[in-house]
C-alpha cells in the first residue's frame, strides 16, 4: 500500500491483527477515518432518500413511517457516528501528537479502547434500524421516543456508549495537551489546531456525561416507567429537553471548533503568513467552549419554558457570536499581505467562510426570540444547521483531510480532480440548502414527508442540489482511494507548513520521529521561515539573496 | 409560494407580524454588510494577494490591538441591540391583551379540536373574528405537538397535562394554514388545518350555526361531513384498506375479534363505545392508539356517523 | 520499545520520564471524575428539579427511608475511604502486606454497604415502594410520591453500580500487589483506584443527607 | 511544562489520615442529630453545608489534592462549577413557569395517571 522505501507506520508491522490491536494513535486514527466515513457515506444515502421523497408532495417512494425512520436515523448517523469523531478522533489523533512532537497520545490503550467503544455504540446503533428502526427524530423528545414502538432503546444505548467514547477521546486529549508537548513548546506556542482540540475535549468531557444519565433515564423510562419526563406519570418532557440540549447546544461546537482549528492552519499555511491574532483565536476557542454551555434554551424558545427563561437564554446566545466573528475576521486578516494559492484545501477554506457566515449568520436569526418564534420547527431551521454544520464542519473536515492526505498516506491526490469535486460541492450544497431558507421563512415545517403544494418549487431544486452533491462526493471518493494506490508520492512537507507534523517523513514513521524533536520555530514563522521542496529556509541565512525579499 | 407575501415571508396577517419582519430584515441586512466585509474581503484578498512569481517571506503583521478591539465591541453593540429587539417583541407576542376572547385548542394525534366558550366545537378549522385579539389556551391528549400558523409569525408547543399559551390579533380576512410542527409521529405532516378568518358579522352568524351544524342536512351526509371534518380520515379509509385502524368499508355488522380472544359483531352500541372509548375493546391486529372522541362529538354527530358507516357497504 | 535499557518496565515507550507519566495518569483520571460528578449531576438536577415542584412529597416520603440504615452505610463508606488512603500510603512506603491487608479492608466495607443497601432494597420493594409504575404503596398522601421513589433508586442504583465497579478494579489491583507489580516508585494503578473509590464515597455523602435527612 | 512533583512519593503522617476520619465521623454524627431539629429551610443549608465540608476534607486529604498538582484542583472545581450552571439556568425555567400567567404554572391533573385505578 504504501510508497516509501523506509519503514514507516504502515509497513512497519503486517497483518490483520497490527491494526486491530494496534496503539499507535496515527492507525487508530485512521481506523476511526474509515469508520466516519462510512458513516457519511450511509448518512448521505439516508439524505438523499430523504431528499427523493421530498422532490413532490404527497407519497412517492416511502410512507410516512418510512420516513420518519429515514430523517431519524439520517440525523443520528451523521451526528453521533460522523460529525463528533470526525475531526477530534479521526484527524485529530491523527495529527495531534505529531503536531505536539511527542511520540503517541498519553493513553494509547484508552485511545483503542474507545475505538471499540465506538464500534460497539454504532453497532447498536446499525442493530436498531434491523430491529424495526427508530422514528424519534435525533432529539429523542419524550413523551414521543417513550411511547413510540419502534427500537428506540436500542438507538439510545448506541449513543450512550458512543458518547463514552467520546469521553475518552476528550480524556486522552487533554492529558496529551497538557503532558506531551515537545521541549519548547510553550501554551502559547502550540499550534492552534491544538488549541481548538483542547477546548473541544473540555466540551466533550463537560457535556457528554450529561447526555449520558439524559438517554440512560430514557431508557429505563421506556423499561420501568419511572416516569420523570412522562407528565402521566408527573413527570416533566420539558425537562427532558433541558437535559439534551445540555449536551447537544455544546456539542454542535464540539464539532465547529475542531473545524475552526482546521481552518486557522489551512489560512496561515496557504497564504504563507503568520496568523493574526494568535492569541485571540486561541482563547475564543476557549470562550466559544464556555460560553457554548450557557445558551441551550434557545432551542426551547417555543417549548413552554418560562418566559424568563427564553429572555436568558437569547440574551446570552449572542455571545457566542462574538468571538466566532474574532475569528473569521482574524483569518482574513491572515490573508491579509499574504501569498495565497489555491491548492483544495485552501480552496475549502474560502468555502468555509462563505458558507459558516451564511450559516452563523442565520444563527443570530435565531436566537432573537420572536423571530425563532416564527423560524422554530422550519426549514429555516434545517438550513441553518447544515450550513454550519456541513457547511462548517464538514467542509472543514474536507480542507483538513486533503491537507493531511500526503502525510496520511505518503501519497499526493489528484488536485485536478479534487478542484472539480469541491465545485461540484460548493455549488450543489449551496443549491440544496440556501432554498431550504426561503421554505423555512415561507412556513414549510421540518419532518414532514408529504408538503402543500406551494413548497414543491423550493423543494425540487433541494433535491437536484443534493444530487450535485452526491457526484461531488463520488469524484472525491473515486480519487481519494486512487491516490492511496497509484497517487504520486508526497514529498515530507508538500505546503511548505511549518508545524512539526511536517518536520518527519510522510508517511511518519512508527513514533513519530527519530529523535524527540525541539521547538526551533512556532507554527506561523512564516516572516521568517520558508520551507521549500522540504528545505527549510530561514531569512538570517538568505539577508544578501535579493529576490527573497519581504 | 403565498402570491401575496414576499419572496421570504408570507403575507402579514396579524398585528405582529410586521413587527417580527422587521427585525428579520434588520438582521438581514446587517448580515450581508457583514458578509460583503468578511466574504467579499476573503476573496478580494484571495485575488490581490495570490501568489505572484518567487517564493517570499511575508511581512510579519500579527495583531493589531485597534482592529481587535473594533471587531470585538461593534458586534457586541450590535447583538446587543438585536437581542433587546427581539425581546420586546417576543413580550409583546407572550401577553394577551385583556380583551381577548378564549378559545380551548387540543391536540392529539392527529388533529386539533377548538372548544369556543359558546359551545361551538370544530376540528382542525378555527374560525376567528378579524381584529380582535384571541387567546389559546392549549393542552395535548398525547404526545407534544406545536400550533404554527406562519402568516400569524406566532408558534407555541402543546403539552400534554400541562396548559400553555398563544395569542394573535388577525388584520385581514382570508384562510390560512395551520401546521404541527412538533414532530408527533405517523401523521405529523397531515397534522394541518386551516385558520378562517372572517368579519365579525360573518363570524357571529358562524358561530350560531356551527352549534347545530348538520341540522339541515341528511344523517348520513352529516356523518360523511364529519368524517372528514373530524379527521377519521387520517386513520380510517373508506375503501376497504387497512390504515392505522381499520376500514370503515362495510364496518357495520361486521363480525370482529377483539385482541382479547372475544368476537364482536359491530353494532350502534359497540361503534358509540368504539368512538367514545376506544381503548375498551381493541381489534385485533391495530394498535390502542385511537383516541377519544369524548367531548368532542356530540350524540347526534355519533348518530349521523353511525347512519354514515351504514351506507358503507 | 527501542530504548528499553534507560526505561524501567512500567514506564510506557512514549513518555520521556516517570514523573510524565504519573501526572498524565493523575490528570486523566481527575478528568475522568468530572465527568462522573456530571453523570450524577443530572440526577442531583432531578432531584433539585422535583423537590422544588413538590416538597411536602418529598418531605412526607423521605421519611420512608430508613436513617439508621444510611447512616451506618455512611459510617460504613468513610471507613473503606479511610482504608483505601491507608493502602496506597503503605505502598509509598513499601509495605506490601500491609497494602494487601488495607485493600482488602476496602473491599470488606464495600460487601458491607452493598448488603444493608441490599436490606434497605428489599424492605422497600416489600412494602410497594417501587419506582415509577410499579409504586403500589398507599401510606403516602402528597401527590405523585413514585417520583421520590424514582429519584431514590436511580441515585443510590447507580451509586451501588459504581460501588460495585470500584469493587472490581480494587480486586484487580490487590491482585497485582500480590504479584509484586507495585513499589515506592511506581503504586499509580493503586493511586487512581484511590481516587475512584474516593469519588464514590464522596458522592454518597452528598446523597445521604438528600435522600434521608432533609425530604 | 508543568513542574513535575511526583518523582519521591509524598507520603502523609498516619495521624493526619486518623483525625481527618474521625473529623469526618463526628460531622456524620452532627448532621444526622441536626436533622431532628426542625429548622424549617434552613435544615438543608446545615445539611449542605456539612456535607460540602465532608466532601472537601475527602477531596483535599484523603485525594491529596492539597499538596498535589493545583492544576487537579482546577479541574475537579470545574465539574462544580459547570453542574452548578446547569442547575441554575435549568431552573430559570422550573422556577418561573407561572410569572405571567399562574394558569402555566402547574401541571392540569396534579396526581399521575397511575393513581387513577
Ligand atoms: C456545527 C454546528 C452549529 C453551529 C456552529 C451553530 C452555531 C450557532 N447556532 Fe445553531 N444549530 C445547530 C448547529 C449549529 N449551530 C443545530 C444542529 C441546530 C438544530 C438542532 C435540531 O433542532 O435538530 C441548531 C439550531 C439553532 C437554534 C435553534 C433553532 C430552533 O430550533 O428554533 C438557534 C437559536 O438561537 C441557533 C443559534 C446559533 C448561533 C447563534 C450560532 C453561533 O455560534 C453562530 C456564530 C457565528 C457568526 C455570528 C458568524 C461570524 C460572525 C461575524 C462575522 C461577526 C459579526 C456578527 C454579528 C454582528 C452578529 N442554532
Ligand atoms: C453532520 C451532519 C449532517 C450532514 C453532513 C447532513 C447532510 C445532508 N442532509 Fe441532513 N440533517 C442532519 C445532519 C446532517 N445532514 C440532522 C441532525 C438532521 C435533523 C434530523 C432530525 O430532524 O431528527 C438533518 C435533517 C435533514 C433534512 C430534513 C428532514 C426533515 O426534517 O424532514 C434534510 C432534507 O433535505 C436533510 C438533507 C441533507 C442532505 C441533502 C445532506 C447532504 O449534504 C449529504 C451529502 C452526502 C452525500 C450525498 C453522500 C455521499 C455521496 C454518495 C453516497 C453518492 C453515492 C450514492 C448515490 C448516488 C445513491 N437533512
Ligand atoms: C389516531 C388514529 C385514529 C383516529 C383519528 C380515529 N381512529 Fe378510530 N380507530 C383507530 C384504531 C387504531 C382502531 C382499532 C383499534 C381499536 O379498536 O381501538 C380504531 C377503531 C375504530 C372503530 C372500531 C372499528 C372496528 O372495526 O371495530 C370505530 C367505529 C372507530 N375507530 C371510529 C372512529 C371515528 C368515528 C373517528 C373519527 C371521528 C375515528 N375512529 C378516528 C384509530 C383512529
Ligand atoms: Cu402533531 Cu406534529
Ligand atoms: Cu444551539
Amino acid at each position: 500500500m504504501s510508497v516509501a522505501t523506509t519503514a514507516n507506520y504502515l509497513n512497519a508491522e503486517k497483518g490483520i491483527k497490527s491494526w486491530l490491536f494496534t496503539l499507535d494513535h496515527k492507525r487508530i486514527g485512521l481506523m476511526y477515518l474509515f469508520a466516519v466515513m462510512t458513516s457519511f457515506f450511509l448518512g448521505g444515502v439516508f439524505a438523499l432518500l430523504i431528499r427523493l421523497e421530498l422532490l413532490h408532495p404527497g407519497q412517492d417512494f416511502f410512507t410516512a413511517d418510512t420516513y420518519n425512520q429515514l430523517f431519524t436515523l439520517h440525523g443520528a448517523v451523521m451526528i453521533f457516528l460522523f460529525i463528533i469523531p470526525a475531526i477530534p478522533a479521526a484527524l485529530g489523533n491523527f495529527v495531534l501528537p505529531l503536531m505536539l512532537g511527542a511520540k503517541d497520545v498519553a493513553f494509547p490503550r484508552l485511545n483503542l479502547a474507545s475505538f471499540y467503544i465506538y464500534v460497539v455504540g454504532a453497532l447498536f446503533a446499525l442493530y436498531s434500524i434491523v430491529a424495526g428502526a427508530v422514528d424519534t427524530g435525533w432529539t429523542f423528545y419524550t413523551p414521543y421516543s417513550t411511547t413510540t414502538s419502534t427500537s428506540v432503546i436500542s438507538m439510545t444505548m448506541g449513543a450512550f456508549i458512543l458518547g463514552f467514547s467520546s469521553i475518552f477521546t476528550g480524556v486522552n486529549f487533554i492529558a496529551t495537551i497538557h503532558k506531551m508537548r515537545a521541549p519548547g513548546m510553550t501554551w502559547f506556542k502550540m499550534p492552534l489546531m491544538v488549541w481548538a482540540l483542547y477546548a473541544t475535549s473540555i466540551i466533550q468531557v463537560l457535556a457528554t456525561p450529561v447526555l449520558g444519565i439524559t438517554l440512560l433515564l430514557l431508557v429505563i423510562e421506556r423499561t420501568v416507567g419511572i416516569g420523570i419526563f412522562d407528565p402521566a406519570m408527573g413527570g416533566d418532557p420539558v425537562l427532558f429537553q433541558h437535559f439534551f440540549w445540555f449536551y447537544s447546544h455544546p456539542a454542535v461546537y464540539i464539532m465547529v471548533l475542531p473545524g475552526m482549528g482546521i481552518i486557522s492552519e489551512l489560512v496561515a499555511t496557504f497564504s504563507k503568513k503568520k496568523i493574526f491574532g494568535y492569541k485571540l483565536i486561541a482563547y475564543s476557542s476557549l470562550g466559544i467552549a464556555l460560553i457554548s454551555f450557557l445558551v441551550w434554551g434557545h432551542h426551547m424558545f417555543t417549548s413552554g419554558q418560562s418566559e424568563f427563561s427564553s429572555m436568558v437564554f437569547s440574551f446570552l446566545t449572542f455571545f457566542v457570536g462574538i468571538p466566532s466573528g474574532i475569528k473569521m475576521f482574524n483569518w482574513l486578516a491572515t490573508m491579509y499581505k499574504g501569498r495565497i494559492t489555491f491548492e483544495a484545501p485552501m480552496l475549502y477554506t474560502i468555502a468555509f467562510m462563505f458558507l459558516f457566515a451564511i450559516g452563523g449568520f442565520t444563527g443570530i436569526m435565531l436566537g432573537a426570540i420572536s423571530i425563532d418564534i416564527h423560524m422554530h420547527d422550519t426549514y429555516f431551521v434545517v438550513a441553518h444547521f447544515h450550513y454550519t454544520m456541513m457547511g462548517g464542519t464538514v467542509i472543514a473536515f474536507l480542507g483538513g483531510l486533503h491537507y493531511w492526505w500526503p502525510k496520511i498516506w505518503g501519497r499526493m491526490y489528484n488536485e485536478k480532480l479534487a478542484k472539480v469535486a469541491w465545485a461540484f460541492i460548493f455549488v450543489g450544497f449551496n443549491v440544496t440548502f440556501f432554498t431550504q431558507f426561503f421554505l423555512g421563512s415561507q412556513g414549510m415545517p421540518r419532518r414532514y414527508y408529504n408538503y402543500l403544494d406551494q413548497y414543491q418549487p423550493l423543494h425540487m431544486y433541494s433535491t437536484y442540489g443534493s444530487w450535485m452533491l452526491g457526484v461531488g462526493f463520488l469524484i472525491m471518493a473515486y480519487y481519494l482511494i486512487y491516490s492511496i494506490y497509484k497517487g504520486p508520492k508526497a514529498p515530507n512537507n508538500p505546503w511548505g507548513a511549518l508545524s512539526m507534523e511536517w518536520q518527519t517523513t510522510s508517511p511518519p514513521i512508527q513514533h513519530n520521529f527519530e529523535d524527540q524533536p525541539v521547538l526551533e520555530h512556532e507554527p506561523y514563522d512564516y516572516d521568517t521561515r520558508m520551507v521549500v521542496n522540504d528545505e527549510l529556509i530561514k531569512k538570517e541565512d538568505v539577508k544578501e539573496k535579493e529576490d527573497i525579499n519581504v | 409560494m403565498d402570491p401575496n407575501g414576499s419572496l421570504i415571508f408570507p403575507s402579514q396577517v396579524s398585528t405582529i407580524a410586521p413587527e417580527v419582519d422587521a427585525l428579520f430584515d434588520f438582521i438581514l441586512y446587517l448580515s450581508i454588510i457583514f458578509f460583503i466585509l468578511v466574504v467579499g474581503g476573503t476573496f478580494y484578498f484571495a485575488w490581490k494577494y495570490r501568489k505572484k512569481g518567487e517564493d517570499t517571506f511575508t511581512k510579519d503583521l500579527s495583531h493589531n490591538n485597534m482592529l481587535e478591539v473594533l471587531w470585538t465591541v461593534i458586534p457586541t453593540i450590535l447583538v446587543f441591540i438585536i437581542f433587546v429587539w427581539g425581546f420586546k417583541s417576543y413580550m409583546k407576542m407572550t401577553i394577551p391583551p385583556d380583551t381577548s376572547m378564549e378559545i380551548k385548542v387540543t391536540g392529539q394525534k392527529w388533529f386539533w379540536t377548538f372548544n369556543y366558550a359558546e359551545g361551538a366545537t370544530t376540528t382542525n378549522e378555527l374560525v376567528v373574528p378579524v381584529n380582535q385579539p384571541v387567546r389559546l389556551l392549549m393542552s395535548s391528549n398525547d404526545v407534544i405537538h406545536s400550533f404554527y400558523v406562519p402568516n400569524f409569525r406566532t408558534k407555541m408547543d402543546v403539552l400534554p397535562n400541562r396548559y400553555t399559551q398563544l395569542w394573535f390579533e388577525a388584520t385581514e380576512t382570508g384562510e390560512y394554514n395551520l401546521f404541527c410542527t412538533e414532530y408527533c409521529g405517523k401523521g405529523h405532516s397531515e397534522m394541518i388545518g386551516k385558520v378562517k378568518v372572517l368579519a365579525r358579522a360573518d363570524y357571529d352568524a358562524w358561530l350560531a350555526g356551527a352549534g347545530n351544524a348538520g341540522a339541515n342536512m341528511k344523517p348520513e351526509e352529516f356523518g360523511a361531513k364529519l368524517y372528514k371534518d373530524k379527521a377519521c380520515f387520517t386513520c380510517h379509509s373508506i375503501d376497504g384498506s387497512p390504515l392505522v385502524g381499520p376500514s370503515f368499508k362495510g364496518i357495520f355488522g361486521r363480525t370482529e375479534k377483539m385482541t382479547d380472544g372475544s368476537e364482536i359483531t359491530a353494532d350502534e352500541n359497540y361503534i358509540r363505545e368504539s368512538i367514545l372509548e376506544p381503548q375498551a375493546k381493541v381489534v385485533q391486529g391495530f394498535q390502542p392508539i385511537m383516541p377519544t372522541y369524548q367531548g368532542v362529538l356530540k350524540d347526534e354527530e355519533i348518530d349521523a356517523l353511525i347512519a354514515y358507516f351504514k351506507t358503507l357497504k | 520499545m527501542e530504548q528499553a535499557e534507560k526505561h524501567p518496565s512500567y514506564l510506557q515507550h512514549h513518555f520521556a520520564d516517570m514523573a510524565q507519566q504519573t501526572d498524565a495518569a493523575k490528570l486523566g483520571m481527575w478528568v475522568f471524575l468530572v465527568t462522573e460528578v456530571l453523570l450524577f449531576g443530572g440526577l442531583f438536577g432531578f432531584y433539585t428539579f422535583f423537590r422544588a415542584w413538590y416538597p411536602e412529597m418529598f418531605m412526607e416520603a423521605h421519611k420512608y427511608l430508613d436513617v439508621t440504615m444510611g447512616t451506618t452505610n455512611t459510617f460504613v463508606l468513610i471507613t473503606s475511604s479511610l482504608t483505601m488512603a491507608l493502602a496506597i500510603r503503605a505502598m509509598q512506603l513499601g509495605k506490601k502486606k500491609q497494602t494487601i491487608a488495607y485493600l482488602a479492608g476496602t473491599l470488606f466495607f464495600a460487601a458491607v454497604f452493598l448488603v444493608i443497601k441490599y436490606f434497605e432494597y428489599s424492605h422497600k420493594f416489600h412494602m410497594g415502594m417501587l419506582p415509577g409504575k410499579f409504586y403500589t404503596f398507599e401510606g403516602i398522601q402528597a401527590a405523585n410520591p413514585h417520583i421520590f421513589f424514582s429519584v431514590y433508586f436511580t441515585m443510590t442504583g447507580l451509586h451501588g453500580i459504581h460501588v460495585i465497579i470500584g469493587m472490581i478494579i480494587i480486586t484487580w489491583v490487590m491482585i497485582r500487589t500480590m504479584r509484586d507489580e507495585f513499589s515506592p516508585e511506581y503504586y499509580n494503578p493503586i493511586e487512581l483506584t484511590g481516587l475512584y473509590w474516593h469519588l464514590v464515597d464522596l458522592i454518597w455523602i452528598f446523597l445521604f443527607p438528600l435522600l434521608y435527612l432533609i425530604g | 511544562m508543568e513542574q513535575h512533583n511526583t518523582a519521591t512519593p509524598h507520603v502523609l503522617p498516619l495521624s493526619l489520615y486518623f483525625t481527618v476520619a474521625g473529623t469526618l465521623f463526628v460531622l456524620t454524627g452532627i448532621t444526622v442529630a441536626v436533622s431532628f431539629v426542625h429548622f424549617g429551610e434552613f435544615n438543608i443549608i446545615v445539611a449542605m453545608l456539612i456535607a460540602t465540608i465532608k466532601a472537601s476534607l475527602v477531596a483535599l486529604y484523603f485525594m491529596h489534592l492539597k499538596y498535589d498538582n493545583k492544576l487537579f484542583m482546577a479541574v475537579f472545581l470545574s465539574s462544580l462549577i459547570f453542574l452548578g450552571l446547569f442547575l441554575t439556568l435549568t431552573m430559570t425555567d422550573t422556577m418561573h413557569r407561572g410569572d405571567i400567567d399562574p394558569i402555566k404554572e402547574h401541571p392540569i391533573k396534579k396526581e399521575a395517571i397511575i393513581y387513577d385505578k
